[in-house]
Formats: C-alpha cells, structure tokens, sequence
C-alpha cells in the first residue's frame, strides 16, 4: 500500500462528490425556471443517498465483484461489502485499501443517474424519478460498469478503453437521457414560452465546481498519484480550456456575441469528451478533441435540437451522449501507446483501437437505450412518470415537495 | 383615458403580451406581485413546519389607453389570460387624469402611445 | 389630491429622487417594473435559442401630492429623468379619493406629507 | 367601487392579512416596495464609502373592494398595521370605474369578490 | 515523516476549513431571513478569524499541550507556537509535522462554537455574540479536547472513544446552544407569522459542501492516508446517505411529501452521529447508524421542539447536539476490534465500551450547559447580549453591520 | 518521484484552479451591480479557457523554459509542451512529474491576469478585454515569471525571494489594475451615484473560496507535502485571520460596526500579503504581517482612493497592487533560515535580505505598469478598449453577452 496514492484517490473520491453535489445541481438548478430549481436540487442530493446506499449493498458487487461467467454481470460475493475492506484488491488497485477503489467508483455511479436529470427537468414526478434511478442504475450502469471495467467484462476483453467514464458514465446517461425525454414528452409550453435560465450564477457556480471535481474523475482514474494521473490531469485540463473557448467563438461568429453560458457548456463537453482519452492520448491531441467536441456538441444541442423538437430541458444528450460518443471514437484515433504502455495506439498512431471503440460506442449506448425504453414504461405504467399539468405550471418545488426556493417578501 | 391593471397567471404572460401587440395596445408595464384570491394556496413543510401559504405568484400588468382602446385591450387580456381555472385573475379600470411622455414634454392622450 | 405613478429608467434613479427632494416632495414609494414601450429590447441568447426579450428594467415611483405640489413634482421628475433618448419613459395621473396616515389615522390633504 | 392602495411595514403583513380576512376582505394582491417616508433611512458603509440610505423596504397592499366594505377595510389594515411608530405607511384610496373576472367574464361590482 | 500521510491531513485541513466558511455559513445563511443573512455570514467568517488567533497564541496549548497534571487542562508551554514545529509529534501523529497536526486541529476548534450560529441567530448582538464565543472556545471548547484528546486528558484515560468529536465537537456545541436559546428568548414574532428560509438552494449549496468537508473532518482524523481513513470515509458516506434518505422518506410518510430541507437536515444528523464512530464501526452498522439518527433528530427538531416552543432558530441543538450523544452512545454499541485495533468493542460485540461513552455523554454536554449558563450571564450583564426589538425588526444585516445582502432596484 | 509529493500538488493545482472559477469570479461578480454579474463570471471564465492555452502552447516555455541568456526570458524549447514530460525536471522539482509543476504553475499564470478585472469592471469592451488579457500575459506575466523564478532569471540570481508571487502575480497585477483603471477612466455616475454590490453572499462565497484555495497557492508552492509546505500553510492561515480580523476592528473604531465586506476584504488582503513570505517566515510574524497588511490596504482602498478619485471598481490595485508590494518588502524583514535553509535572514534577523526585495518591489510594477500602457494604447487604438456609454447604462451582461443573469419575472 502506498500513502501518497490512497492519498490521492481519497481526495479524488471528495472531488467527484463535489461533482454531483454541489456541481450538478447547481449547473442545472440555475438553468430551470425558479419554480422548478428545488427540484433539481431534490434530485441530485437524493441520488447521492439512494445510489451510494444502493452500492454498497449491492450495486458495487454486479459492477466490479466477480465474474459470474460470461463477462456480463459480476455475482453478489461482495454484496454488503463483504471482501471490500482495507486490504487492496490487486485486480483494480494494487496500493490503495480495496475499500479505497470501492467509495471512489460509488461516486461514478452516483453521478451517472443523476446526469439525466437535465432531460427530464421540471416535469417528472419525484415518485416515478426516484424508482426509475434506482432500476436503472441497477439494470444498466452495473451492468455497462462491468462488461467495461470489471475483470472479465466482455468489452474489457474486447480491448475497449473507457480512461474514466466516456461510455459508462457519458454515452449510457446521456442516450438514455434522450430515451427519456422523447418518452416524457415536452414541457407545457415549450417552444412556444421563452424558458430563461433563472440563475446563471448558479449555472457558472455548478460550471466551475464540475471542471474542479473533474480532475478526480479523470486524474484520480489513474488510482495513483503517478505520471498517468498527471497526464490525464494535464489533457483534462486542456481539452476543457480548448472547448470553452471553441464554443464561445462558435457563439461569436453566430451570433455576434460569446455568452457565458455557452462557454460554461463547451467546457463541460470538453470534460466529457476527454473523460475515456485523458490517460491515453497527449496533452496536444487533447486540445484536438476540445475543439471537435465543441462543434459537434454545438451543432447537437442549438441546431440539431431545435430542429427535431425533442425536449432536451438541459440538453443531458447533447453534451454527454454525444460529447461522450465522440470521446471514446477519439480514444480509438488518437490513444498511444507512448502515453500509457496499459493502453494502445489509435489510427493517428497506426494501431487499430477504433475498432473496439467503435463497438462500444455503438452497442452501449443502444443496451442504454433499449433498457431505459422498458424501465420507463414499467414505470409510467405503475404509478405515472410525469406530474399533472397543473402542477407542472405551479411548479415543482411546490407541488413535489411542498417547498420555496426563495421568499418574496422580506 | 384609462388606465388598467390586469393580475394574470404568470405562466400567461407571454401570450397576453403578444395579444397585446395585435390588439394594438403594444405599451404595458409590468410587474410581480402575490395575490390572495379564491385559488387555494400550496402548503410549504420546513421541517415538520407546515404552513398554510395563502399567497400565490401572480403578474400584474399595467396599460394605459385611449377610451377608444379600452374594449380591445380589456378583450385582448380576457381572452388570452382566461384558462377557466380560479387564480385566473382580475382587471381593474381606472380614469387616468394625465399623461406624460417624460422624453419630450408631450401631454394629454396623444403621450399615451 | 393627486397620485402620480412615474415609469423611469433605472440608472436615473438617484437624480429623481435628489430632484424631487428638492422640489419639497420627498415622499415617495419606489418599486421594479419591466416595461415594453417604443424602446427595443435586446435580444437574449441561451445556447443558440435567440429570444427577442422585449422588456425592459424600469422603475416606477408613485407619489401622492396635494394639487399645489402637482406641478412641481412633475416639473422635478421630467427634469431629472430626462435623457432625450427613447425609452425614458412616461407620468401618470390620478384622482386621490383619500388618504390616511396609519400611525396617527390622520386622513385627507393633511395625511399625505 | 374603490380601490385601496396601501404601503406598511414588511413584518406587519402576516396581521394585516389576517386582519384582512377577518373583516372579509380577503382578496388582496401583494408586491415589494421601498419607501422614502419621514422615517429615517439607515446608513450603508462598502469598503469604507458612507452611503445614507434613504429608501426602506416596504410592502405594498392593493384592496379592490366595494363600497359598504370600504371602511372595515380601511379599519383592518390600520389597526393591524399599527406600531405607533414612524414609518407605519399610509393608505390610499381610489375610485375604481371598472372590474372584471377574467375566468368568468363577469363585470362590475360582484366581480370584485 | 511520511508525504503520503502529510498531504493527506493537509488536504482534510482545507477541507475542514470549508465546512466552516463557506458550508456552514451558507447552510445557515440560507435558512434564516433575507435582512439576517450577512449577519450569519460575519459570524461565521469572523470565527474562522477569531478562533485561528486564539488557537495559535494559547488554544492549542490548552487543549493538546502537556497536561498540567490532573487530566483537566493543558499548560501554556506551547503557547504561541512553541514547540509546535516541522518536527512530528508521536503522541498525536507520528508521520506529519507537529503543525500539520496543529493546524488541523484547528480547523475543529473553528467549527465548534460556529456551530451554534444557529441557535441564536436573527437576534445575537455582534459584540456580545464575538465576546461570547471567545471566552466559550477559552472555557468550554480548549477543556473538553483536552479531556477527551489531550495526552493525559480524564476521558480518554477512561477509555472514552470520540474518533472524530462527536462529543468535543457537536453534542458541547449542541447543548449550549440549547442553553443559549433558551437564555436570549424567542425571536420577534416567532410562532406567530412563518420565518420561511430566504434561500434555500443556498442551504443545499451549505449542505452539500458540509458532506464534502466532512470527508477531511472525519477521514482526515486517522491523520494518515491508510485503511483506517478509508474506513471512516466509507462509514461517514453511508451513514450520511442513510440518514438522508431515512429523513426524506419519514416525511413523505408524515407529511406526504419528502423535501430538500429535510433530505440535507438528515445528512447533516447523518454526518454528526457518524462522527464519534467512523473510526471504529464498519461500513453495515453505519447504516444503522445513519437511519437511527434521522428518527432521533426529527422527532427532536419537527416533535419536542415544537410543543416545548424553545427557538432553536436553525436547529443547533436538534442536529448536532441530539446527533452528537447519539454517535457517542453508538461507538459504545457497535465499535468493533476488528475495525480499529485500537478502538474497543461495543456492546453487540460483547464489549464494556458503552460505560465510557455514557460517562462522557452525560459529563461533557452537563459541562458545556453549566459553562454556557455562566458565560452568557456575564456576558449579558456586561453588554446586554440581545439587540434592541426595533433592530431586530429592521434586521441584524442593516443594523449590526451596516450593509445589505441584495440590491432591490438594478 | 515521490507519489505523497505528487498528490499534494496535483491536490494543490485542483484548489488553485478553484481560486479563479469560481472564488474570485463570485468574490468579485458579488461586488458589481446585477446588470454586469456575467461579465465578471465569463471574464473570469475564458481567462481559465484562454491563459491555459496559452501556458501550454508557449507561455511556460517563455516562463519556465531555458533562458536564453540574459535571464529576462526563456526560449520557445518547452513550446507546446515539448519535453515536459512525466519525468521530474530536478531544476524546478524533484520529486513530482515535470508536467505537475507545469499544470500547477499553469494556475497561476490564469490568475494574474483574472485579478486585473476588479479595476476594469462594467465597463470594458469584451472584445478588447480578450486581446488585452493574452498580450499582458505574453508580455508581463510570462517575463516577470521568468525574472524571478525561472532558471537563471536575473532577479531570482539576485537573490530575490518570492515564495508564490507576490511580486510575480499581485504587485505586477495590481499596478497594472491601476494604470488600467486610471486609462480606461471612471465607470458613468462613478461618486455620483451609489454602486452598491448587488449579492455580497456572492463575495462572501468567492471570498471563503480563495481562502480554501490559497492554502494550495502557498503551501502546494513547496512542490513537496513536507514541512516547509506546513509552515506555509500555516502561516498563509495565521495571518489571514489577522488581517481579517484587523480590518473589522478599524471599521469598527472608524465607523462604529465591522462589516462583512471589510472582514472578507482584510482577509483578502492577508492572503495577499503572505503570499511571497509563507515560506520564510514565522507564525508569529506571520501575525504582524497580517496586522500591518490590513491597516495599509485599508488606507489604499477607503482613504487614499476615496482623495484621489480614481475608479478601480473592485480595488485590484488597493489590495492586490499594495497588499502584494508590502508582502515582498515584509519578506526583507522577517524571512529566517531557521524557517526554510534555502531561504534568507531577513533585516530582523540580522540579514540583507531586504535590498533585493526592494529592488524587485520597485522594478517589477514599473515595468507591469509601463507595458500596461503600451499594450492598453495599442488594444485601445484597435478596438476602442471601452464599451459605448448606452451599452455600459443597460449592462455588460445584455450588451456584451446577449445574457441576463436573473429572470425576473417567474
Ligand atoms: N378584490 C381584489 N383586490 C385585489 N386583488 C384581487 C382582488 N380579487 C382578486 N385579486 C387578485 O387576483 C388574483 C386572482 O384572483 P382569484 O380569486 O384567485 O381568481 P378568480 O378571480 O379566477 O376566482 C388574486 O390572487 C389577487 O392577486
Ligand atoms: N401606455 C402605457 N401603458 C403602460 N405603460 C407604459 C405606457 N407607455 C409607456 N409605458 C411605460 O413606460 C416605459 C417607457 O416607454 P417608452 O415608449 O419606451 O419610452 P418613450 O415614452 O420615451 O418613448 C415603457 O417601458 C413602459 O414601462
Ligand atoms: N406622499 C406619499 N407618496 C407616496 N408614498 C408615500 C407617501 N407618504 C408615505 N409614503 C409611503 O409610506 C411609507 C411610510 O411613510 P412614513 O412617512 O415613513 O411613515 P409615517 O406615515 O408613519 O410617518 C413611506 O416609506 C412611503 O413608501
């Protein structure tokens, strides 16, 4: 065991955290309607505490525990955290405690649900939110984690690469999060009302704290505090710096004016993008991959969107479906082998990754789909997934949880 | 001259503002406001607190007019804010003794518009 | 008795309120609006969706005044609002039935100062 | 029909609002004001910049009620409004031409309830 | 000396030190109303400056330095600094400098008394609330870590088991802010108009980064990067999960809607009950502990303090004084040997460490009340504790501190 | 490579990115008036996304990278990250990857410039706010970097001591603030009408949030968790405290009450101060340090400015300009070797340390503040460097972004 390794992985494990809450939920919080912005915050923080009682007693297990035999489950040996104690488990981290590696992936999985959350904004029931996070996180994170991640995972066999999460985390959420809203159906009024941001602060607070988290996410990846967690630190960073730029000149061309908001969102497609390639490619390639993913995500969330007419509240699929999508084809042409020896080279390098990424990136997200398809109707079927009109026109906050965000008067 | 203060759904603002503009009656003010009326109020719980929250957000909204304008702007709210439900809200009518355009001195119906 | 509700723009604030204390009607009661008149809005982007926001922040000062002070106190606010510029924006006047004052329960022309 | 406009002080509103239906005159709309009155205003400092704050934060209260309720009204508001102490507020008082329901369509005097 | 472990208790030292400003004083600052936050804002702020000062010129000698004798108290010999250098100190941590662990300590000495900000917020005059909380740190706070942490302090002679200071920490803070509330009186017009939370995403905000400090404040206490750090990170997570959860689902169940406020009030009971016993429990018995405390701590904060009609304005003693006994009753219960080889085993574990524990259940908040009581008295005959009816009313922002939270016009 | 090293400043250079988004993007959003908050956060924002790139593609070869001879700049060898690597460069760092200390060093070039934007608020073009930022860095920061700790800069042979910049980030960007403010001129109805700080939650947020992230700016400056980083973080907090708390209690004598903007102000100011000193000095003199900080920035910002009537909006140059220069001077009188061998004794310690620490104080803004005014009149000549006198009544927000922060209605 290694103390300045567990060191940093425990760290990591806070910033990721952060990511989710407060990060998430205030990058979305303030993109809602104040009547609705309680309701994000409501279900960002509940899935913290629902997901992470979910994996340790079981969730973890499927994920990581060991293969049941055909690399698509892992069995329930370390249901309860049976096994996972203070003694590293070689197999995913030879020199931190296992319980370590354990709480540090809790956080993927608690941030992956609740990245949907910006499709279905202000107007799912909490009810029927909070058993369609739980089934799903059950029926298709674990199971995604594992055929990635888990020793014996058929995608980890294939030789796929996923450095911290592009097709986990990313391509799963962010597909089904467009399954989601096509499925809801749009918010009252949509298109029709203007639906401002009603704090953009908020949005650039949530902003700043994802970019802050996100060195956890990917660099703690690495599960040491070595060379490869640097460089998965430095193409982090770079690859953000380079989308958040590329967004606002695209903006500025456009439109004549760069908006804050729109270079907060190039920078989380940037960490998205980066997210599978940060501990495979170098730190130039990475500032490649900022600047496509910004067009890409760009065209996805203000032409493509708008066009289609889907109701994307938050656009969860615009940026991570596709900003993930597009990162783990980009681990498939820029990964070398020169950056991290565990890895491979991409076709820019004369290797033939894209091949196994091109699978995962294609099957992923359509096992994200089709389950989140079944698991929604399962659960509109049972108890209605979406509030009444009349509440949704109230709000959420209100007539969720009997709340205010703010008072008026005083 | 008159002058009237609609309370409207605020999640109808927008479509009485574009009724406005095709009433003719494009000038209005408007504002926040709580209203008590028929609607039942939402209970809000702050820790086990509940309490009973009589006043709900409405928008209120404030257009002067040419007598000959009263009808369509009144019709033209009516119409737009109307979703059959209570909260629904209320106009009030008003005589308006002078007006004044501030920019250039103007006075009287012709600084109404 | 006469109720002037005065729409301004919000950076003149200050000058009208200075303005209007020295024209011995300081007593004022001051409030946000958003108002659309002939002024254009500026257009607002969120991630590509342009929206042409057609309201714009004022402020709106209500006044009562007995009708000897009327003038002036429209004098003071026309003066210190005034840019030239459009969007400047416009006086109102009504009718004062009554007036009272709480703490006292004086009522009338005399309540209003 | 008149129309009562009334400013008081911000942690009076609960009682008021009581008091308000207990006179029955419930219906009532609510909105945020500040207030430049004979009550002084306290002072500001930022980083070492006095600045004598004259405005107070108020809250505005407008009763549309018919006559026979005029003066219960005026009653209520005064009584549970009233600390004895400057800045209390005032009312003020308007004749109202003209009400509508817009759920129902209703106008006039039975409108207003 | 040891990197691995020094930057791990460096990192937990921030980490606390955000629990304080900015957690704490948003959690707070949120709650209380738009004319009152700056108020609860200064106070916490000057707390971190006030306390910081203290600890270093005398506080930490008091509290850590070689007991003058009697186990009651440490001497002067360390006052300002001395002896506190680069140099590991192996009585309290032997692989980080002496500082580290100093500074450390620090950040809990800080926290402490900031924690019944929220008892007597919205009406403590600033000048008598600065006074207060010096002499309180001084005469309360420097005692107990010596008793329960200090080399040769009486309860940890006894045997008495705090990991990371439920007892020094929460149930001393809980209960004089009891005492305290109870001594300045209600606030104006409580339990007659509503005193709704200004803003309550910035709670969430507070909340969320508590849970995120948390993890330095009890994971940070094993002072080295190692398994038993990781086991308090994982029993404080779940726990803290647990307890959320067991909140929102209380009320769904009591009111028929869950909420924010009370999803974080739970994590927050959560994260004070895990406190005593992250150390020394494993990962399924935190659960326990976790939903047991969100029973607790409701019936506390939404039950008795209702029909008592005490004004524990943000609920200081319900949370974290009720939390606090709670965890240290709870280590006597289920502390295990097997997690901690220097712990002890409860009582499902067929040990006697439940005598401790309710020896200094009892002693210390008795202390603390008693100190608080006389504190107060002469404080308040000194400069009248409270402020004048008419500044409450105008609020504590404008009159105790000539400023204001939000512009209304622009 | 010492993995406890390489955690503590991968930690670091994750805090140090929180300085800039989101600390002082709120410390400073918080200050300005509600139609300008955008332009602050996104100013704030695309430094992060621009300087970034910037650093990696030549700004640390020009900073870092070797000198080309006269020790005023190095060469273009490092450009595009070229040889910087995961291998330590021993010059800088021995024990962490190169590219650690690269990335690490990359957040502080991103903050330089970002502190400038308190002199220059609501009123500068966007436009020429963006060429003017990437000129000064190229121009001042990257040479001043170079000067003082790069590899055969001149002053660092000088024997020059600037432990995390003091010289390099604070007194170069607060002269160049005020050339700037006194060239750009004074913001419409500046003294005439009050601007009074539309959300100071916000400030006190940003404000907490640089605290928190400071402790990485000094302490991770050791390069190493050992105990010269624990004299800096202690020191960094110690007298931070101080000057915070100094600067309520002169409020509170000039004006008879302590406000939170002061108290986060003196902070501020603090942080500033001990910045080039945190590793040579004291705790104790850490203390005086801050005292004296707070009673000079407070003269600069409430006295001195107040007569002279120039409009630095947010007072860059009155705590950053004046807190940095004092800092530098302070470490010519209390620097001992007995804190840091490789350091010096300073005037109270019976050493010379003061002369080059004057010579650097005195050299170092005259050439920020003299290529401030070249590269202003060049920016201004291009693209008329401030927003028309319109735009600036509606707000930077609409008119330069096409966003606004808060809807109103709803
Ligand atoms: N008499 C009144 N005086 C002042 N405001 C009124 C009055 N009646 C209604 N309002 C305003 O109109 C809003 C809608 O009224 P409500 O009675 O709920 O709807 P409806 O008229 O459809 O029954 C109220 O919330 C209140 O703000
Ligand atoms: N007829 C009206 N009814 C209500 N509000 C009006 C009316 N006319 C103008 N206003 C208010 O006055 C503001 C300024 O009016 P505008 O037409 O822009 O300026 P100007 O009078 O200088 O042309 C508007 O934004 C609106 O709030
Ligand atoms: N003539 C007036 N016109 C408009 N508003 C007024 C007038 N007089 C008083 N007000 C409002 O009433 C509030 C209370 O008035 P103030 O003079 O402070 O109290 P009091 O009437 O008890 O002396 C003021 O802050 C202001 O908002």
């Amino acid at each position: 065991m290694n103390t300045g390794d567990t060191a940093w992985v425990l760290v990591s494990t806070a910033l990721v955290f952060a990511m989710t809450i407060p990060g998430l939920a205030f990058f979305y919080g303030g993109l809602v309607r104040r009547k609705n912005v309680l309701s994000i915050l409501m279900q960002c923080f509940i899935i913290m505490c629902v997901i992470s009682l979910q994996w340790v007693l079981f969730g973890y297990s499927l994920s990581f525990g060991p293969d049941t035999g055909q690399g698509i489950i892992g069995g329930l040996k370390w249901a309860g955290l049976n096994y996972v104690g203070g003694q590293p488990n070689a197999d995913y981290a030879a020199t931190i405690p296992h319980s370590v590696f354990m709480i540090f992936q809790c956080m993927f999985a608690v941030i992956t649900p609740a990245l949907m959350i910006g499709a279905f904004a202000e107007r799912m029931k909490f009810s029927a939110f909070l058993v369609f996070t739980i089934l799903w996180a059950t029926l298709v994170y674990d199971p995604l984690a594992h055929w990635v991640w888990g020793t014996g995972g058929w995608m980890r066999n294939l030789g796929g690469l996923d450095f911290a999460g592009g097709i986990v985390v990313h391509a799963s959420s962010g597909v089904s999060a467009l399954v989601l809203c096509l499925l809801l159906g749009k918010r009252v009024g949509y298109q029709k009302t203007p639906f401002r941001p009603h704090n953009l602060p908020f949005t650039v607070l949530g902003g700043a704290l994802l970019w802050f988290g996100w060195f956890g996410f990917n660099a703690g990846s690495a599960l040491a505090a070595n060379d490869l967690a640097a460089n998965a630190f430095v193409t982090t960073h770079i690859a953000t710096a380079a989308a958040g730029l590329t967004w606002a000149l695209i903006e500025w061309q456009q439109h004549g004016k760069p908006t804050i908001l729109g270079t907060v969102t190039g920078a989380v497609a940037g960490l998205v993008a980066i997210t599978p390639a940060c501990g495979f490619v170098n730190p130039m390639n990475a500032i490649f991959i900022g600047i496509i993913v910004a067009f890409i995500c760009y065209l996805a969330v203000a032409v493509i969107k708008a066009k289609l007419g889907y109701d994307d509240a938050l656009d969860a699929f615009g940026v991570h479906g596709v900003g993930g999508i597009w990162g783990t084809i980009a681990v498939g042409l820029f990964a070398e082998k020169a950056v991290n020896s565990a890895g491979a080279n991409g076709l820019f390098f004369g290797g033939a990754q894209l091949w196994p990424q091109l699978i995962m990136a294609v099957v992923a997200p359509l096992f994200a789909g089709v389950m989140t398809f079944i698991i929604y109707k399962l659960v509109d079927a049972l108890m209605c997934a979406r509030v009444k009109e009349k509440d949704e026109t109230i709000g959420l906050d209100l007539t969720q949880q009997s709340e205010a965000a703010y008072t008026v008067i005083e | 001259m008159k002058y009237i203060i609609a309370i409207i759904q605020p999640h109808k603002l927008d479509e009485v503002m574009t009724a406005l503009e095709k009433a003719e009656v494009p000038l209005v003010t408007v504002s926040n406001v709580l209203g008590r009326g028929r609607q039942k109020g939402v209970t809000e719980i702050y820790r086990g607190t509940k309490e009973a929250g009589s006043l709900l957000k409405k928008v209120k909204l404030e257009i002067a007019v040419n007598e000959d304008f009263l009808d369509r702007a009144i019709d033209a709210v009516t119409k737009s804010a109307r979703t059959g439900e209570v909260g629904d809200g209320k106009i009030f009518v008003f005589d308006l003794h002078d007006v004044m355009r501030i920019r250039t001195g103007e006075r009287g119906s012709s600084a109404i518009g």
